[in-house]
This record gives C-alpha cells, structure tokens and sequence, in this order.
C-alpha cells in the first residue's frame, strides 16, 4: 500500500503543489539576498535595521510552520482519502485482503516521507543563502532545533487533517479554515483557548514537541479505526 | 451455496435499499436483474462487504463478508463507476492491486499478465489508462477482478461500452470462467446478453427479490400469462384441429403460415406435440417456439411498473 | 423525399498521421440505418465529419442535398445531432434547455418554446420538463438528449448510443420512439450502437464501419442471406441417450442439452426427424426454429471475425 | 381529420436560417445571470461608487461652488480605475464558468453541432460578460456626465473638455475587452470553473503584486509591463492625461495588451472544437 501511494503521491498536481511549496521560500530567499547583496534596499523594520540572521528566524516561523507546513498537511491530509472517494477509486482498495487502516497508513507514511524530503531541503537552503558563511556557527544550533519544528508540524498537521479527511465530507474548506482562520485567532486569544490549536504546541519547548508527536500518532489511529467503521456510499 | 443471505435489509435514513432478502446463489453464473433502482447495486455492495447489513446477515463462502477482509482472497469485484488511476498503466495499476493479496514482485506481474491476457489487453498494457477507449476501460476493470484468480466473482455491467466483438468474447470469457469452477454474478439491464450467458436468474424489483432460479421455470410459474406456443407447419388448420381434440388447449390463435396456442398444462401440451409432428399425422411441423418463453417476457411480466 | 438523404463520395479524415476515415463511397437512403463498427472504427468521427465540424481531407459529401464543405450551416440546420455522452447545458429547466438549443437552430423565440413544451411530452418527459436536468435520471437524460435533437423538426437524425445505460423499460420505450420517428415520420435516421439487436429493432439499412473503412453495407435481410441447416434447440427431460440417438441419425448437436443447443441437419433431413427420436425417448421439445444468422454474425463476418457458429464448436 | 394525431408533428412555422446564434448564446447568459440575487447584489454594489460621486457632484453643483467638488476629468479617470475591483470581481463571477462549464457538462459538443459556428459560440460567451463589464464602468461613466451637465443647467463643461467623451469610452472599452478576452480565453482551458476562477485571480493579483513590489524595489517603471492590470493603469492614465514623457514604455504597453489579446484569440481558436485530438 505504501509504494502504490508513493507512486500517486509523485505524478499530477499532488507533486506539482509539493514543488511550488518547496521551491517558493528559496526564490523569495535569493530575492532578498539579491537585494542585500545590490545594497539597493535596505529593509529598515520599525527603526531597527534588519540583519539577514534575524530575517532567518522570522521567515522560518513565519513561512514555513505558519502558512507552507499548515498549507501542505491541509491539501494533502484531506484530499488523502477523500480524494480517492470522490473519485470513486476507493472500491478497488476496499476489495483487497487487508485491513482498510492500512490505506490510512501507507498513504500517511508516504505523505510524510515526500513532504519532509521536500520541504527540509527547500529550508536548508534557505537557510544557506539566507545566512552568510561567516555568522553561520552559531546558528547552526537554532536551525536544527527549527527543523525539528518543521518536521513534527508536518507529521501533527498531516494527522490531524488525515482524521478530517476521514471524518467529513467537505474537510478541505474546513481544514483551511481551522489553519488560516482559528488557529492566529485563538493564539491571540488569553488563556487555555490557545491551547486548542496545533500551532501553539509547536512553538513550545522539546515536552510539547513529544506530545505533538504522540497526539499525531493517536490521530492516525483513530482515522484507521473510522475508516473500519465507516460506510462508504458511493452514491451514483 | 456459495453466497447466501438471510433476511438481509439496508435502509439509507428512510430510503429502503433492500427489504428483506433471503436468496442463495448457486454455482455457475447467474444473471441479476431489475429496473432502475430495484436495489440491484445495494446488493452487491452488501456482497462484497462495501456496506454493512442493516438486518440479517450476508454470508460468502459460510462466512460474514462485512469487516472481514480474508475473504477478498476469494472475491473479485468489478463496480460499475468509471474510476481509474489514470496516470498509471494498466499493467503497472494490475500488479499493484495484485501486490496487495500479499503477492510478491514475481507472482504479482505473473498474475497481471496473465489476467491482460484473458481480457486481450496484453498490447495496451503498458499505456496510460487515462488514454484507454471506454471499452478498454471496461477490460482492464475486469482484470483486477480476475488477477488474484478468485472462486466468486461479482460484475456490475461488465459489458457497458464494449463493442459488440467485444462483448461476444467476454461471454464467452465468463462462461468459461463459470465452466472452470467459478461463481459468477453478472447484472446488466441487456436482457438478451444475460440469456446468452445463463438461464439462472435472481430478478429484483424494489428492494425485493421477485424471482429466482431458471428462467423457464419461473415463466411456466407464471400463470396469469397461459403459457404460448408458436407453431410453424405446411397446414396449420390441421394442426390447430387435432391439437384442440386433446383438454391441454386454452385458445387458439392463427398467423401466416402458423398457429399460436396458448395452454395452462405445458408438460402435457409439449408431449402430445412432439409425439403429432412425429407422427406426421397433420403434415410437416417446422419450427415449434414459445415467444413469450425468454428474459424479457418474464421481466416484462414481473416487473410491472 | 426519394432522393438519398447522404451521399459520400471517397471521403478521408486525417487527424496529423491517424487515418480517422478511409476513403468512405456510400449511399444512404432515406429510413432508418444503423451505423456499426469496433470502438475507435470511425463511426463518431464519420458523423461528425457530416455534421461539418471535422473537414475531410479529401472526398464530397452530400446530406439532404446540400453539400456539407459548402454550406454546413445550413445541413446542421436540417440535422439534428443526440451525442453519445451526457450533454446537457448547465442550470437550466428541461423547457428552457429544448428551447434554447431549438432557438440556436434557427427558431424564433415563440415557436422554439412552443415546439419544446411538444417535443418534450412526446419523448415523455411531459411531467418533468419543469425541473432542472441535472436532477434528471439516466433514461430521462437520454430522453431529453433526444428531445433537443427533435425541437427544430430535422429532416435527418444522427442518435450516438440512444440506449445507453437504460433499464429495460427504459430501452423499450426508447426503442419504440426511434422506430416511430423513422417510419411514421419520415425522418431519416442514422443510429449508431454496440447493441445489436436494438439496431436490427430499429433499423432495416445497415453502414459497417472497421479501422475507418467500409467492411459491410447494405440492406440487413441481403446481407444476412439465407440459413445454413442449422437449427436452434431446446428439450426437457434430456437423457443422453436422446443425444447419443440423435448424433446416431448424423444430426450432430453442441452445447448442453438444458440449455440452447445448436443442431445442424444433413441435407436431406427434415424437422421431423427429430421430433421422432425425442417422442421415442420421452422428450419434449420445447424450442425448434431454424437459426437465422444474426446481425452479429453479419458484424462479425464483416470485421473477418470467425462465425460464432463455428468458433463455438472450436471451444 | 376528425382525430388529430397527438404524437410528433412537423414544424411549419418560419425558420430564419442565419439567425444572429451569437446573440442567442449572449441573451441567454445574460438572462441566465440575472436571475440569481447574489449577482444583481455585486452589480448594485458596483455601482455604489457612482452614487457617491452623484452626491460629490450635486453638493458641488448646488451648495459651496467649491471647485474641489465639481467634475474634472480626473474625476472621470479615478471613476474608471475605482471599478476596477468591480469588474474583477464581475469577471470571475461570469466568465469562468462562461465555456469551463460548458466543457464539463459536454454542451459545447450541443452548441457545435447546431447551424452556429465556432466564432458566434466565442462571440456569443464573450458579449455575455463584456455587457455586464460595460455596465458598470462605461454606462455609470457616462451617467455621471449627463448627471454633471443636468446638475451645472449648461453644456459648456463638456465643450470645455471635447476630449473627455471618446476618452472614457476608450478607456472603458480597453478595460473591459482585455478582462473578458482573457476570462473567457481561460475558461475555455479547462473544465472546472474554480480553476478557471483562480487561474485569473492568481494572474492578475500575482503579476500586480510583483510588478508593484518590483518597481518600488528598482523605482523602473518598466516593470509594469509584467502585469496587465498595471499595464491598463498606465495606458488609461496616458489616455486622460495625455502622452506620458516615456513615450517608449507607451507603446511597449500598447504592444503587450495587443499580445494578450492575440494569444487569448489563439487558445480559444485552438480550444473551442468538435474534437479534441487525443494522441
């Protein structure tokens, strides 16, 4: 089940959505290093003029586990199964010897393993162009810890999404309204309300970071049980 | 009995697919008939365990099909949606599924072969399906049904968009697969491609079964419609003469060059008429029929709308 | 009209290096004819070639005396065309729809809908020309294909599948239909299927389209010609004796006796012969009629496929 | 005939053989869109610009004399560029699904094979939306101009600016032909009106974005050729305002609106057939 969802994962507009988010964060890197380079433009943020080192720790956040990261387990997380059912696909996979959470499973491994061999590269780079050899050292030490964020953003929106994707009818509209709609809400929100979004987890210390990873586990099996339990009309 | 429910219902909220169904299905193929909306297709996807029953049970092979995946070892399905993969090949698509009956590599594109082969799709096998005619469309369907050679097999309108030397050979494919040991389910609303493959039928109408069993048999049951018999003979008067001397005839009808005689008694009808055109007693009877002895009259009777 | 409605005269369709049509000469006369062949033979690229939408690479092409390079618009203005596929145009009543496509035709606004309440009852659609196509089942979708072909009244009537995914009643119905409009109404009719029978229902002219050349055309009663000594049986009560008894006559049989047998005769038997072997052993015989060669034999003989008859006694 | 035959009769009614079949496919859509509320809301929407300059013009007409209120052919030129929002929105309402809907529902096979040809189809689509588009950029336009003459009881303003007529008619036709040549050019690539929809919206806020960024980046002005929206500015501009000092980027702005519109003839002359040739 995993190679067959390897292989739908790298043909068509699935791998075509997967680039673009990849290679996006590294042009707009070389953009910006073009104009620091030219010394035409220099950013100057509320007074303080922005070196290319803190410009790093921002994009990092910024781009990739507020809108890349999210934006990628949104499409791919949803349209897993959902995809195949609408497409009425789904009956050939339903009539093979093998419990229906391994379609979960091989298709959530796979999503993994394509989107962190995309995006984990794309944000090296950026971080090799961004960063000038010179105060490189230091950094290292926060870009790794960075990449751990990325990489269990990737795993806990992938779970959660493939949960919904199992769940509702429509989870795409909903799950980018839970991404780009509740989750910078509710951060702003006081109290436990920011608790209530995958994003508030990821910014914490290595604790949330396990429990992240546990919970996306826990995600996955749940969507396994309810692909079991479930009926599928395929109405005509 | 290979496939055999009892009592077994599905209700959609208040939409009935099926009511109440209690039928076994022999070996051999058996034709599953019915209008629009008869619940043909609720009852094969209780079948084939894509839906859970709402009462009673669904048995294959001795055993519950719903959450019980081994069975798929035994069971192919060909649903009727035109679904594919499109970016992948057809070989590539059949090994796959093959791949997930626990095939390795070797077996898996053995099996695949051999299944392109019997629906004569080894030359295309390796171009995109998303480029296939309907009809190819429709083979390689059948294909994944047949890869992992399983011992029933369910076919929702095998036959829709093939062309007509196409349709021919798949008949003939699935009366060899039948003849070969295997159960076959074939619905269709081509009554007369039905005939050609197999006279056991299950008709349905309405979520319910209406008939089942050999056709004849269910139309000798029917008795609002007398049973008919069209006889071609050099002297039809003859015939109708002596023939009304016996009690088997209803009525007697005449058309050019022959004469139609309707009988509540069959049996003893045919027996006395095969023993009068033997004898020659009223000259030369050429061709004896029963027009309204086929698929359609019977679903024509039955299913009265 | 006794002219023929379509003459083709060598027409070739290229589509870059694929040979779509080969060299097509025909006739076609007026009534109803079926177009046959294999997928991917021609046959939709045949009608639309007629229809003027392809240009043929070379090759005439009358229908209904106009010639179709010349002026298509007004062949497609006496033509109507029922594509194979669900074709209908989006968010609109049935009524509304039949009346567009009747106005696109050339009606003035008035008589299009008026004509589109007619058309519509008459493929039965009366009760539901109100509601929106898209709630529209199978059959009715094939229904209103047709009604939107009819609208404008064509003199000549191209039907892609018509019976396509219908349910029995469904096919009948639509079949009587199409029977109807070809012979009481004297519209030309050009039906293309795979499914046999509904076009030997339907139609008495046959066109046998195979790798985009003609492989047969005709008259479906010439090119059936006549049976060979081959005659349909079915018994009840079979014992093999029976069948040992009638091989023993030289009336040699195949198939299994519950079923349809084929039974070819020598030359010099008759009928009765049989009847005599089956009354001696206590057999009735329930189904005796010479086999007339259907028009799949005609299809496959013209495709160069072996007759069923004889590929049945290889197996 | 005492007994009139019910079943199918023959139509003797008249038959006029060319009938405008572009105007039958525009009628339709137009009415087709009429009928839905949430389209005669963004048309009433569009037009609230318009009441407001209505006021502006009144209050200047009557009360203050003040000239800052009274009708300048900037007015005429902001009025323009404000709908343009609108006619983005108008847009991608009516033109995406325009022939993407069609092509997923098979009608354009119907619409082929009837007495029309391939042009009065494409006529036929693109007249649907460029009505609506005129409608709220060059009808309100010339409404405010007739409302300034009521307002100001003379003629004189508009014999003060000659020019000011054929230049918002051209201007308006620029805008609206660019934005329906190239919607329905893009509806007719695919199948799915949301692709259709997000192909224009990506294009047109994309190549804005980046023609706006760059040139404040590099304070060019070349970069405006990047992005046809800016491109229409900056020739609408020169319209109103006479020729710019670059004469040079004028015309290469010309050239690149008359480029678009080629290349949309071209897709949808290549799009828009009977068959699609499946290798």
């Amino acid at each position: 089940m995993f190679e067959l969802a390897l292989g739908e994962m790298l043909w068509g507009r699935r791998a075509v959505f997967m680039a673009v988010a990849a290679a996006v964060p590294v042009l707009l890197a070389l953009g910006l290093r073009l104009a620091f380079a030219s010394g035409s433009a220099t950013i100057v943020v509320n007074g303080q003029h922005l070196s290319p080192e803190t410009m790093f720790g921002t994009a990092i956040s910024l781009l990739y586990l507020r809108f890349i990261v999210p934006a990628l387990g949104v499409y791919y997380g949803t349209s897993m199964i959902a995809d195949e059912i609408e497409d009425k696909t789904i009956t050939y996979l339903f009539v093979r010897p093998m419990r229906r959470g391994a379609i979960v499973l091989g298709k959530y491994l796979a999503y993994l393993v394509c989107v962190l061999a995309a995006v984990l590269p794309s944000a090296a780079l950026v971080f090799v162009v961004m960063v000038p050899l010179a105060s490189m050292g230091p950094l290292v030490e926060t870009f790794v810890r960075h990449l751990e964020q990325i990489a269990v953003g990737i795993a806990a929106y992938g779970a959660v999404f493939v949960l919904a994707g199992v769940t509702f009818k429509r989870p795409l509209v909903g799950g980018l309204i839970f991404v780009f709609g509740w989750e910078p809400i509710a951060a702003a929100l006081p109290g436990y309300v920011a608790r209530l979004t995958v994003a508030h987890y990821l910014q914490g210390g290595i604790a949330d970071g396990i429990g992240l990873v546990l919970a996306s586990i826990g995600a996955v099996l749940l969507a396994m049980r309810t692909i079991e339990q479930r009926e599928y009309v395929l109405e005509q | 009995m290979i496939v055999a429910t009892e009592h077994l219902s599905k209700w959609y909220g208040e939409v009935s697919g099926l009511n109440d169904v209690t039928v076994t299905v022999p070996e051999g193929v058996t034709g599953l008939l019915g209008p629009n909306g008869a619940g043909k297709s609720t009852f094969m996807k209780l079948v084939t365990g894509q839906l859970r029953p709402s009462t009673g049970s669904v048995r294959i092979f001795g055993e519950p099909i719903w959450g019980n995946p081994a069975q798929y070892r035994r069971l192919g399905f060909c649903p009727e949606q035109d679904a594919f993969y499109t970016n992948m090949t057809g070989r590539e698509w059949i090994e796959a599924l093959a791949g997930l009956h626990g095939m390795d590599g070797d077996s898996s594109r053995a099996a695949a072969t051999r299944a392109l082969d019997a629906v004569d799709l080894l030359d295309a096998a390796d171009r995109k399906i998303g480029g296939y005619s309907k009809g190819m469309r429709q083979r390689i369907k059948l294909a994944q049904a047949i890869a992992h050679d399983p011992a029933l097999l369910i076919l929702d309108e095998p036959l829709s968009g093939m062309d007509p030397l196409m349709r021919r050979r798949t008949i003939r494919l699935i009366k060899e697969w039948a003849r070969a040991g295997k159960t076959v389910v074939v619905s269709s609303h081509i009554l007369h491609e039905i005939e050609a493959m197999t006279s056991n039928i299950l008709l349905m109408h309405n979520g319910r079964i209406v008939a089942e069993g050999n056709v004849h048999q269910i139309r000798a049951l029917i008795d609002e419609h007398p049973h008919r018999v069209w006889i071609r003979a050099e002297d039809p008067q003859a015939v109708a003469r002596l023939l009304l001397s016996g009690d088997e005839v209803s009525s007697v009808k005449f058309d050019e060059g022959a004469v139609i005689v309707e009988t509540a008694r069959p049996d003893a009808f045919y027996t006395r008429l095969t023993s009068l055109a033997a004898s020659g007693e009223a000259g030369a009877i050429e061709e004896v029929t029963s027009p309204d002895d086929n698929l359609q009259a019977v679903f024509s009777y039955l299913v009265k709308e | 009209m006794n002219e023929p409605a379509v003459v083709l005269d060598g027409v070739s369709v290229h589509y870059g290096r694929h040979q779509a049509l080969r060299d097509i000469t025909a006739t076609l006369p007026t009534g109803a004819i079926g177009l046959l062949g294999p997928n991917g033979a021609g046959k939709s690229t045949l009608i639309k070639t007629l229809l003027g939408l392809v240009a043929p690479s070379s090759g005439r092409m009358r229908v209904l005396g106009y010639d179709v390079r010349e002026s298509p618009l007004d062949v497609r203005a006496r033509v109507g065309y029922m594509p194979e596929s669900d074709a209908h145009i989006p968010g609109m009543t049935a009524v509304a729809f039949v009346a567009y496509c009747g106005e696109l035709a050339g009606l003035p606004p008035a008589s299009a809908m008026q004509r589109a309440h007619e058309v519509l009852f008459y493929v039965g659609l009366g009760e539901a020309r109100y509601r929106n196509v898209e709630t529209y089942s199978t059959g009715m979708k094939q229904r209103i294909k047709l009604a939107q072909a009819l609208v404008h009244d064509p003199d000549l009537l191209f039907l892609d599948e018509p019976t396509n995914g219908m349910d029995p009643k469904g096919r009948d119905e639509m079949l009587a239909l199409v029977r109807d409009i070809a012979t009481a109404k004297a519209i030309t009719l050009i039906f293309s299927s795979h499914l046999l029978p509904d076009v030997e229902f339907a139609c008495d002219h046959v066109l046998v389209l195979h790798r985009g050349a003609l492989a047969a055309q005709g008259p479906i009663a010439t090119l059936k010609g006549t049976s060979a000594r081959v005659f349909e049986l079915r018994v009840k009560g079979a014992t093999p004796s029976f069948i040992d008894a009638l091989r023993g006559a030289g009336v040699d049989c195949d198939g299994e006796p519950v079923e349809l047998m084929r039974v070819y005769m020598p030359e010099n038997h008759r009928a009765q012969v049989l009847f005599q072997i089956a009354s001696q052993h206590g057999v009735q015989i329930r189904h005796l009629r010479a086999s007339v060669p259907s028009l799949e034999d005609v299809f496959a003989r013209a495709l160069g496929e072996p007759l069923e008859v004889a590929a049945d006694r290889q197996v | 005939m005492p007994i009139h035959d019910q079943s199918y009769r023959h139509y003797t009614g008249e038959r006029a053989l060319h009938r405008r079949g572009w105007w039958v496919i525009a009628r339709n859509g137009m009415l087709a869109r009429l009928r839905e509320r949430r389209f005669l809301g963004l048309l009433l929407f569009a037009w609230s610009p318009f009441a407001l300059h209505a006021v502006q013009l009144y209050i200047g007409a009557t009360i203050v004399r003040a000239a800052f209120f009274g009708a300048s052919e900037e007015t005429f030129h902001t009025f323009l560029a404000q709908q343009r929002l609108f006619v983005f929105f108008i847009t991608i309402y009516v033109g995406a699904g325009l022939i993407a809907s069609d092509r997923q529902s098979n009608a354009l096979q119907l619409y082929l094979s009837k007495p029309i040809t391939r042009n009065a189809y494409i006529v036929g689509k693109l007249l649907t939306l460029a009505v609506f588009l005129a409608a709220v950029t060059w009808v309100p336009a010339m409404l405010l101009l007739v409302l300034q003459i009521l307002f100001s009881g003379s003629l004189d303003f508009v014999l003060d600016h000659p020019r000011l007529v054929p230049a918002i008619t051209l201007a308006a036709a620029l805008q609206v032909t660019l934005a329906a040549v190239t919607m329905v050019a893009l509806s007719s690539l695919s199948s799915s009106r949301r692709f259709a929809a997000m192909l224009y919206a990506g294009v047109v806020i994309f190549a804005g974005l980046l023609a706006t960024v760059l040139e404040a980046v590099t304070h060019n002005g070349a970069w405006v050729l990047i992005s046809p929206q800016n491109t229409l500015l900056f020739i609408n501009t020169a319209i109103f305002n006479g020729p710019p000092d670059n004469l040079a980027l004028l015309g290469s702005a010309g050239a690149a609106l008359i480029l678009l519109l080629v290349a949309s003839a071209v897709i949808l002359e290549r799009r828009v057939r009977a068959v699609d040739v499946v290798a």
